[in-house]
């Protein structure tokens, strides 16, 4: 079957995001989906270091920074774009005034918790950062992230065993096998990588799926 | 391309309906959006819940709205001026309901809306009548009443200048309730003096970011001062 | 006796006021503060409505109403002033940034509650504005009125009978005839106008008075 | 005349005592003040409450502040960073408190503090490990958890400019935490690029008036650089 690497991941998640729309991309690997946002629409990425209308990476040797992005990289600011401090843009999350937060997680379960934080592990030393704001802040939060871990095992899950982020806040979940949706009626099928079948998806995830029509 | 930009004072409000919350900027003669006001009036909708610092004075802005019948439930600091006879008809004649907010709970309930807090603890009115019937707690040997975030269907604002993507800066203390207001309601019309091109406003010296804007409608302050 | 008028009374608050404080004068009475700080002090005036580094009201003709005071009045903003919003303006009071805030009232007690926003009449309409916050936010907050009424009844108190604006807030109360610390201990005269006696303060006021030394 | 400059990072620090607590502005890179660090580890005092972003990473800021040993606890978001060994050492062999608080909460808690509220219901962090024992409440449908305000003794943040009577203006990223931080701190020190003359700032676009600011150091970006 074709399993979707990364970059197509990152425009699938991509192709879905209207014009117009506010924007925030956690770190990792959902900071590729900026690269395949179409031209033609105007989107706003939001930071939440204080930035609006973040635009590429500067070119090498002209970084400013003290124009960075969460993941403490270099940025540049679209012409329009704007700063403001650390609560306004919390507030922008916090109330809904983003519309589409895509992250990356460990573990989302069919009924849209998300672990994407903190493996639990003994000895692991815990960072948040803005995950759990972001989590159930926007109006949607999707996910991106491989269906299944190097061990096999699916990330997505009837209930996480990692330490949660946030309650029922993921609406869809981005694999580079198929594409879900989530929430109280449980996990649907969007669609999936040709040559992969229902069965066989249910076979590698182990929980309930819808087909969705 | 995105363009909040609308043509008119009439479209900007063209989809306030009856029954809608609409929290209306302005402090004293400074930031009324009064064409907005004008616009919303000749619309025709009532049962409105306005949210303002005052109820209103003499015969236009959010004193028309009440002369017209328009207003349900006013949510506000200071009803009581000198010339805000047509709010005290409507009060003395049982027309209009009201909620006596402290200035600065009004704001900072304005704000926990647009920041998606659930309630705050606020030491403001404690002891007082406009606490009654209001959950306390004493915090740190401080006494505090709980109190909820106001949330608008509509916020109408008036700033100084707007670029298409909805930034504004304002004039003086023209700003007051225009920022928090701006970022409380679920839909933000904002009038003002000047469209600017994308990159006109210094990036540093936006004060709404145009997150919190869904439309601009520019209403030269020489067609304010005709109206 | 030297009963002070009112713009004696102003002067001798404005007396009290140290250079560097920043501080909101209520309307009405209050505002007469300002025409009597000394020149000599930077002082930094606050206006609920947005605005710090208050100058005074500008000349006839050159009024800009979209630059007025809590008053509604036209006002000119000193060099190095700046504006805010609503809520940062609130904030200033209500965390204790604004040091000194003058307001007028109906009653005070000897344990500084406050009561200035509404008679309590049947029929009046309500009005609040920013008392209740300026009353209990400020490091300290000054009242500045006439000690008696017209009908001669004393506005200092033991309880207050007019509805309450804050509990306890008030510290210092500047009257036409003496100036009284009021708080958790009860009301002690600072000073009094000449040809006044404790005695006839006490028959004046009736509530129980401490005498400063 | 008010001037709130102060001569040199040292003279401005020079009151932080043994046991204070401390916020420090910056997000990654931006709006650090590295200056004002180094003048709080030169002076020598230790037991402090941190309250960052992180948690310090490499050899300088933070990180130093931890390696010398003066802290005991610290307030941040993220303290897991690939080059924060101090702050792993120090966790590690149990020598350092650590409350972790999600970014957002930690914004609202300092910007709570800096407004006088006594407590927010946040919705952030329920049903998770860092809402456990703490007070939650259903709002609205919708579950929040009690949070109480951050204050401290001190906040070191860094700005672009200044004018004497401690208005600020920031530069970019390096606007972050600043300007709640210095509404949340009882003595709020700003190391700065410039200090400009009363009026040089627009006074529509200062970002932290002078109320919020106690204390102004300039230290020149060439100086820093150097450092």
């Amino acid at each position: 079957m074709n399993r979707l690497n990364r970059d197509q991941m990152a425009a699938r998640v991509a192709w879905d995001i209207p014009e117009g729309a506010y924007v925030n991309l956690g770190i990792g690997l959902p900071t590729k989906v900026a690269n395949y946002l179409p031209q033609e629409r105007e989107i706003f990425l939001q930071s939440e270091n204080g930035l609006l209308g973040m635009g590429p990476a500067p070119a090498p040797g002209e970084e400013d920074w003290e124009l960075i992005n969460a993941g403490k990289q270099a940025v540049t600011l679209l012409t329009g774009g704007c700063y403001f401090h650390h609560a306004d843009s919390f507030a922008m999350m916090r109330a809904g005034h983003i519309d589409i937060c895509v992250l990356g997680a460990f573990q989302v379960s069919v009924t849209g918790d998300l672990a994407n934080w903190h493996t639990g592990e003994p000895g692991a030393i815990p960072a948040v950062g803005g995950a759990m704001d972001l989590a159930i802040g926007a109006k949607q939060t999707f996910v991106m992230m491989e269906l299944l871990t190097k061990q096999g095992e699916s990330k997505l899950v009837e209930a996480c065993t990692y330490p949660l982020t946030g309650l029922g806040c993921v609406s869809r979940v981005y694999t580079d096998l198929a594409v879900f949706d989530v929430g109280a009626e449980g996990a649907s099928v969007i669609e999936m990588v040709d040559g992969l079948t229902i069965e066989e998806l249910r076979k590698l995830t182990g929980v309930p799926l819808a087909f969705a029509a | 391309m995105i363009d909040k930009k609308v043509a008119s004072a009439g479209a900007a409000v063209a989809d306030i309906f009856d029954g809608a919350s609409v929290m209306i900027g302005g402090f004293g003669t400074a930031g009324m959006p009064d064409e907005l006001i004008d616009a919303l009036i000749a619309r025709g909708v009532g049962d409105l819940t306005i949210i303002n610092n005052n109820a209103g004075n003499g015969e236009s802005g959010v004193a028309a709205l009440i002369r017209e019948g328009r207003v349900r439930k006013i949510v506000c600091s200071f009803p009581r001026q000198p010339d805000s006879h047509h709010f005290d008809a409507a009060y003395r004649g049982g027309k209009i309901e009201l909620e006596l907010v402290p200035q600065g709970n009004l704001a900072a309930r304005i704000q926990a809306a647009g920041a998606g807090l659930g309630a705050i603890f606020t030491p403001t009115g404690y002891g007082t009548l406009l606490a009654e019937g209001k959950e306390t707690r004493e915090i740190d040997g401080k006494h505090h009443v709980l109190e909820y975030p106001i949330h608008a269907d509509f916020a109408l604002i008036k700033a100084q200048r707007a670029d298409r993507w909805g930034n504004l800066v304002y004039r003086k203390t023209a700003r007051n309730f225009g920022p928090i207001m701006a970022m409380a309601a679920k839909t933000t019309i904002a009038q003002v003096a000047d469209i600017v091109p994308l990159g006109s406003i210094d990036p540093e010296a936006v004060v709404t970011p145009g997150i919190f804007v869904q439309r601009v409608v520019k209403i030269a302050p020489a067609l304010a001062a005709a109206a």
